[in-house]
């Protein structure tokens, strides 16, 4: 039986003719007997209207943000997301092309990421940016290498403890690979990391994330300090901060990355969203990931290509700078989009909303102690804050069940972190689901 | 007519969205936050309505081929269609809206999803478990050699040679030395197949780590000795890592288990037909053996009593790869790709495949210079050597194809091949489109012995001309600034 | 405050000065006072985020075949819907295009009616059809109407009361506006419509529809007979019935039309669906609506265009065929691509099964008499049939609860009509759901 | 390249589309139906899989102008953006999946949508009740009309005849036809406007029914004299019907109530900005005044208690003019406009409209003629009188003008300007599209001196050359035939 997905049944005949062939079996004659399958262990071919019954099923069977209240942070938000962003990643000339190797016939996600490239540097105030990498996590890998690549007498990294934690486990991953040393940084008592056990001299970098994973704002001019000749690496998890806190390209860092899901990218259970990459153009040769650059052609207009590729893979196999060949175009597409759409006003007005929010939580919650409590009262926070409780997992169920998704519960995501929920605000959240949120704590916790 | 950049676009006071309504008393951020920690309004931000945007992008993407426009033979990058229903399904609410960090109980269908398709790459591979966390192929070369180095950590070896044919994608080098090794490149025999001979005399060194080999290979000829050289490999205690990029050569034919293979990375993105997105996001989950199992990343799905769990308990895991379980919505597609097949569909695709790529081999022959004989599967090698005595290089192929409204075969590898073109039309495509193709190649052969300068300056008919690339490169542009503003 | 609809804050300055103008309303200087108004009784405007909630509120507030088991069938069928018809009535070039006015740039709209006109007579063995009209209700008034042009010395109709009752009530309102005399014809036992009564001679036309809206198919060849000289019409409001059955065209009917949502349009709430119109050649500068026509350009190459306009109320005002200007184009495309989508064998294979889904169901049914009983158990029926019951719209109640839409209640219909409910079945209902249907009847009813 | 018809496209065998597994016994419908009421498959429909299905469509669109790519400038035709938020609300399953016969209880969310939206138009046109039954304008006309004729009838009156002035759209006089009425032209003023006094002589005869005006007229002049027109209409015992395709020049301005309008059909795909779809679908709801609210068509949507119901005990109605309630999709996407703008917006966007409009008229003036010299609101009205000197038509331009990248202006009415250029530029153009249009007459006009072949053979860069019409209509091809099959 044919099916819809395969073109021309008479033609299967027509080839094989042509061919000489009898059947399609012959085809494969080279490939030998002992590695052959018989039939895969799979179902029969399912009609369309079967696959999505079958899926919507599984989809019903989860829970979203969409049917409750939602304060989910730690790393993946809900921001607003505009209508055009999916009209324009479902139009089919950008999601069923391929990477724009050839630029005559991609100007259009050549310029595109050109114009991506561009807001990554205007949101980081740095130089220069990549054309996205997959995630945070893999970000601040590429970080790590990029400063080892540029500091290879030393082996050391001083990392916050206080960096997503996924990312940190990433990180460690890669570290031990490369063979060097992580000396994790713990944090003070303000919630911030505790800058006083680097050693820049010996260190290749320092990463700090700003808003950190408990949601305080870091001292970067002091990390900056800290760092010495090491490269400083600014971590930004929630990328909508940017439209509110100074970057660190302000504070003369050498790396920003991150993730820019926050800029309406939908969370997808953790992926795919979107990593971001800038730094100072004298490492431009160093960076990872792709690069489009501008030039003009034949004619001389104005146009867009890949550039530098000399650092990549194809070219330069085992010396590239990074592995990475596919990465996270289409996504970059729509936080361009939903950037372009947000505009001067948009980009700070809603940043300047989830903090307001933020705050008007935090202060409303502050009135529950003992009950709950604020970890850092007296630090600074953009949206998101850590909420002390002992049985935070327990709570959160509870909330649940009142149909508010309460936030994240620390013990998710790694051992070291104190006790408690996290509590992200975006927006999106109006005053009354605040409201909602600390009578339900008022009454639960 | 040319489109400008956003950023030129923009008129002070235009605004392109609403927010929702202010609802909490005004703050002042430089005391909540402190001064030096806040910033203005970002300058330089366009300032641009709706409909602008709207605009912008519907005209950038006029510029772009795309496999809906036709025949897209990049060979190594299997550019078939990607199904509707696809799209549609991952952008259910309860799949795209989902958080990562939800309860477990609040997420049993989207963890269930995760466990089926693993299942799914299980049963077509013949491997013993996958990883669905790596974010990519390369990505997901780089898991599976973390493994084999924590395996061979675990034995207490310090083995650090990798082999590698020289016909690989570039990707295998790469990954290979982030994950700590050193590379050494085999040479392919004249039939362009990896030289088992070369192979045994690399594993008496007894530093050898592991293979890492694509079947069938960037020629798009099948690996005939490859269980033998899975053998030699496992009995000197190295391993075979097979790189998935050309899997939809034998889904349903054959199976990487059979073949030996203790890692296997399957790019969803290519056999499994989610969308390429202009450069991705894909996903490039590893199927491994035994061997390696007690390495996955963390966290693996387990289904206990009919229950979906995420495991993060495996004390010899690599760790994580990436920030939580992958690239889920590349998941969802790629699962809803293999039920729509099934076991037979998925065969007769890959039938399809090789029987495409096969007509066009034939039907080029007596036009391009085919530099191995050898029987291939879903792709076919020609060089330029036929037009190179007219001064027409395999990158003015390429481009005069573009005239013709064909996208351009891969001509960067491999590099084993001086002047590739690698063809692999896919399963897509129906006998009339490769007929127009090869009507095209035919015509471009032509042209190049009567007016090979035609080829040389080709693309005539896009949207934009050949390209400047050496002073992209020399004098790097990489971003917009605003008019009179020097680039720092 | 600039909105998100609107170019150019600093135009609005610019043009202004340009014109010499202080204020945008010097330009409405010609607007008398009298007929001025001030503020708009309406809301400020409302964030995208907030039209969203509030719309899926609406939205939620509705009870959905996608949550039940549904066999609502009387006029607006739930057949398979592809994924590839949403992704192209959703590409901007068709959906944001005006009427195909300057073909030159208009080719992709103009090629698919012309696709949609060729389907139409495919489907109906007729020589012409047009490109579309509003709905089945509208495409039977044009019948008459043209039937009324083409016989003008005749007033009098005969109709069958068995086409939908939406259809028969529009035409009592544009019949009486035309002074024609519409003369009901009854139905038999067999639930056919009873042709004993018609009079052709003084007649401009004769109107069945089959399936008829109690689901029996109609003997064609003896209306046709029964038509002499009148203008024959076969109505069909289940257009996916023309794959299994016998169509008009082939029994020498003047006129086949109807409704094509049943070919993968949503329901709607009724609307947008999408009216047919096929007829025979001579008739051709009678009929309504337009008509796409194949022709050359300058080039001699084939292209197509807006044809025979002279017919059309921008040309010929006063007397025109019909007044029809804008149609229901997109959903054409919507029918066209599903046409092509299920091909030859799927027209007759989604026919087939759900006939023979249907005729289970029948069967099954059978056998809770006198509980519920078939209406007209000896008749053909396609896909959908009249089951008798007193009170059918709270046995449709009591269904609903236990998640079964039951069908359409014959009351909410018109009240000519046997109380009972219209059972539709099509191939998305699986067994299963037919014996979840039969469980709860014989249960319920 | 050329994309065939799909029925060309065809190779037997094929297929794309499986339906869900039939799982009943099978039937043979020969014995369920009757061999003579059963057909076998279609000889003639094609076979072709879904990627050639995609591609095909693929490739048609890319043949079509359209809103998204740039100003369409179609005078009375309102192409303004078209919000894309309103697309995904129009496909939320709670509206689009919801069948029409469905109990009111189950429909509470639709019911309340509709009522909403009939609240809103009130509130904009100042008239007493709306149907939003009619499926376009004309049929809002139609609707309209058929209101008038029953009231008159339920006066006991038999008046027939409806004045409709020379600049009217074409729909008009067909409408009134329709609807049962004799139509009598009335000639515009020099100032283009309704000549009041040829009102006055006309209402004399006592056999007046109705006079139906646009208002702004297809000019795009304000009839300022419509509130004294509708008081003689009144004193007579006749109507005034309101075209509203112009609405878009007023909204929050001024109030068809206030004119005196009797009933007003209202194009929500201009002024609402529902997608125009290539032809349709609209919706064309008429807001009526008390008088004419009896006539209504049934159902009307009435809140009671707060549950919302369909009233069809409407003893006076003239009936259904179509099936069920209307465009529900349409009406969806025009009140997600409606609650948008709110009634700032609205009135921003009236603003915008007129001010673009003005704008063209200004910076075109002294290189076309204007015939008339009335202010204008949204739209204005160009001839070709200085271009005919050198046998360039309104059309040569019109073509000319694809060549430059915009759609052309309406080119076939008002009827009393010969070789008309109608231009609505609508509130979505920034005044760098507008600049650009600009330059593009700009240069026509020059060409139109300097090379009038050049205008007279455009277009020259559009996907097919202008089209031998009278070829069409003459030899009418309305549908494919397979080859060498007769055309009966």
């Amino acid at each position: 039986m044919m099916h819809r997905y395969q073109p021309g049944a008479g033609d299967r005949q027509r080839i094989l003719q042509f061919l000489g062939l009898k059947s399609p079996e012959e085809l494969f004659a080279a490939i030998p007997q002992e590695v052959r399958v018989g039939e895969l262990p799979l179902p029969l071919g399912m009609a369309e209207e079967e696959v999505r019954r079958v899926f919507r099923e599984w989809a019903a069977a989860n829970v979203t943000a969409e049917e409750k209240v939602s304060f989910l942070g730690a790393g993946v938000y809900r921001h607003v997301v505009p209508a055009v962003m999916d009209a324009v990643l479902s139009r089919a000339e950008f999601f069923t092309a391929y990477t724009p190797y050839q630029p005559e016939v991609s100007q259009g996600t050549l310029q595109a990421i050109f114009e991506f490239q561009t807001y990554v540097c205007l949101l980081t105030e740095m130089p220069v940016a990549n054309a996205s990498l997959y995630d945070g996590a893999t970000a601040v890998v590429e970080a790590v290498l990029m400063a080892a690549r540029l500091r290879p007498e030393k082996r050391k990294v001083f990392v916050s403890r206080l960096i997503h934690p996924d990312y940190l486990a990433t990180l460690r991953t890669y570290a031990e690979a490369a063979e060097l040393e992580l000396l994790e940084l713990p944090w003070d008592g303000a919630g911030r990391t505790d800058l006083s056990q680097i050693h820049p001299e010996e260190a290749v970098a320092v990463v700090v994330q700003s808003p950190n994973v408990l949601g305080v704002v870091e001292d970067l001019a002091a990390v900056k300090k800290a760092s010495g000749e090491a490269l400083s690496v600014q971590v930004v998890a929630e990328a909508t901060s940017l439209g509110l806190l100074a970057p660190g390209g302000r504070f003369g860092f050498d790396v920003v990355c991150g993730d820019m899901q926050a800029f309406g990218l939908p969370p997808s259970f953790g992926g795919p969203h979107v990593g971001f990459f800038a730094t100072r153009k004298e490492y431009l040769r160093q960076m990872p990931g792709r690069l489009v650059g501008q030039t003009v052609d034949a004619d001389g207009q104005r146009a867009f290509v890949l550039t530098l590729s000399t650092r990549e893979q194809h070219i330069r196999r085992a010396k590239a700078t990074s592995n990475i060949c596919t990465n996270h175009s289409l996504m970059a597409l729509g936080v361009t989009v939903v950037l372009s759409l947000l505009g001067k006003k948009g980009v700070r007005e809603l940043a300047l909303a989830s903090h307001a929010k933020a705050e008007y939580l935090k202060k409303r919650l502050a009135s529950l102690a003992p009950k709950v409590q604020l970890a850092f009262p007296e630090s600074p926070t953009y949206n998101e804050f850590l909420l002390l409780h002992g049985e935070p997992e327990k709570l959160l169920a509870r909330l649940s069940e009142e149909g508010i998704l309460g936030g994240v519960a620390t013990s998710r995501l790694a051992s070291y972190l104190p006790p408690g929920v996290l509590v992200a605000v975006t927006e999106k959240n109006t005053r009354e689901e605040c409201d909602r949120l600390v009578d339900a704590l008022g009454r639960l916790a | 007519a040319r489109e400008a950049l956003i950023f030129e676009r923009s008129t002070p006071g235009t605004v392109g969205y609403q927010l929702p309504a202010f609802d909490v008393e005004p703050v002042d951020p430089a005391k909540t936050l402190g001064a030096e920690l806040v910033r203005g309004e970002i300058a330089d931000l366009p300032e641009v309505s709706e409909v602008e945007v709207v605009r912008h992008f519907h005209r950038l993407s006029q510029w772009n081929y795309a496999v809906d426009e036709g025949l897209y033979p990049l060979g190594s990058c299997t550019m078939k269609y990607n199904p509707r229903i696809n799209e549609e399904l991952a952008r259910l609410s309860g799949f795209a809206q989902v958080h990562p960090l939800q309860p477990e109980s609040e997420v049993q269908g989207a963890l269930r999803l995760m466990w089926e398709l693993e299942q799914a790459l299980i049963g077509i591979t013949g491997m013993a478990r996958v990883t669905l966390q790596p974010a990519a192929g390369a990505h997901g070369e780089l898991a599976g050699m973390l493994m084999i180095r924590k395996a061979l950590e675990d034995r207490g070896e310090g083995r650090r040679t990798v082999l590698i044919p020289d016909s690989a994608h570039g990707t295998n080098p790469a990954s290979a030395v982030f994950a700590g090794f050193k590379v050494k490149e085999i040479a392919s025999t004249s039939a362009g197949t990896l030289d088992v001979d070369a192979l045994r005399r690399e594993l008496e060194s007894g530093d050898v780590a592991a293979l890492m080999i694509t079947v069938p290979n960037t020629l798009g000829v099948f690996e005939p000795e490859i269980a033998k050289a899975a053998a030699m490999l496992h009995e000197k205690g190295a391993f075979l890592y097979m790189d998935g990029a050309n899997l939809n050569a034998f889904v349903g034919v054959a199976s990487p288990g059979k073949m030996g293979a203790d890692a296997l990375h399957i790019n969803l993105h290519k056999t499994f037909s989610t969308p390429h997105g202009g450069g991705g996001p894909g996903a490039g989950p590893v199927a491994v053996s035994r061997l390696l199992e007690p390495y996955l990343p963390v966290p693996v799905v387990e289904k206990r009593q009919g229950v979906f769990t995420l495991d993060y308990d495996r004390p010899k895991s690599i760790g994580k790869v990436r920030s939580f379980y992958g690239n889920f919505g590349i998941m969802v597609r790629a699962l809803a790709y293999i039920l729509s097949l099934g076991r037979n569909g998925l065969k007769a695709m890959t039938e399809a495949a090789v029987l495409n790529a096969n007509y066009l081999r034939r039907a080029l022959a007596e036009h391009y210079h085919l530099p191995y004989q050898s029987p291939t599967l879903h792709e076919v090698v020609f060089d330029d050597s036929r037009q190179k005595p007219f001064g027409v290089s395999n990158i003015d192929i390429a481009k005069r194809l573009l005239d013709y409204g064909f996208h351009a075969p891969t001509v960067s590898f491999p590099l084993i091949v001086h002047g590739a073109l690698m063809i692999e039309p896919t399963d897509s495509e129906s006998l009339a489109e490769l007929e127009a193709f090869v009507e095209a190649m035919k015509a471009i052969a032509q042209e190049a012995r009567e007016n090979p300068e035609l080829l040389k300056t080709a693309p005539h008919t896009t949207p934009v001309r050949r390209l400047d690339e050496v002073r992209a490169a020399r004098q790097p542009i990489l971003r917009w600034y605003p008019q009179g503003a020097e680039s720092p």
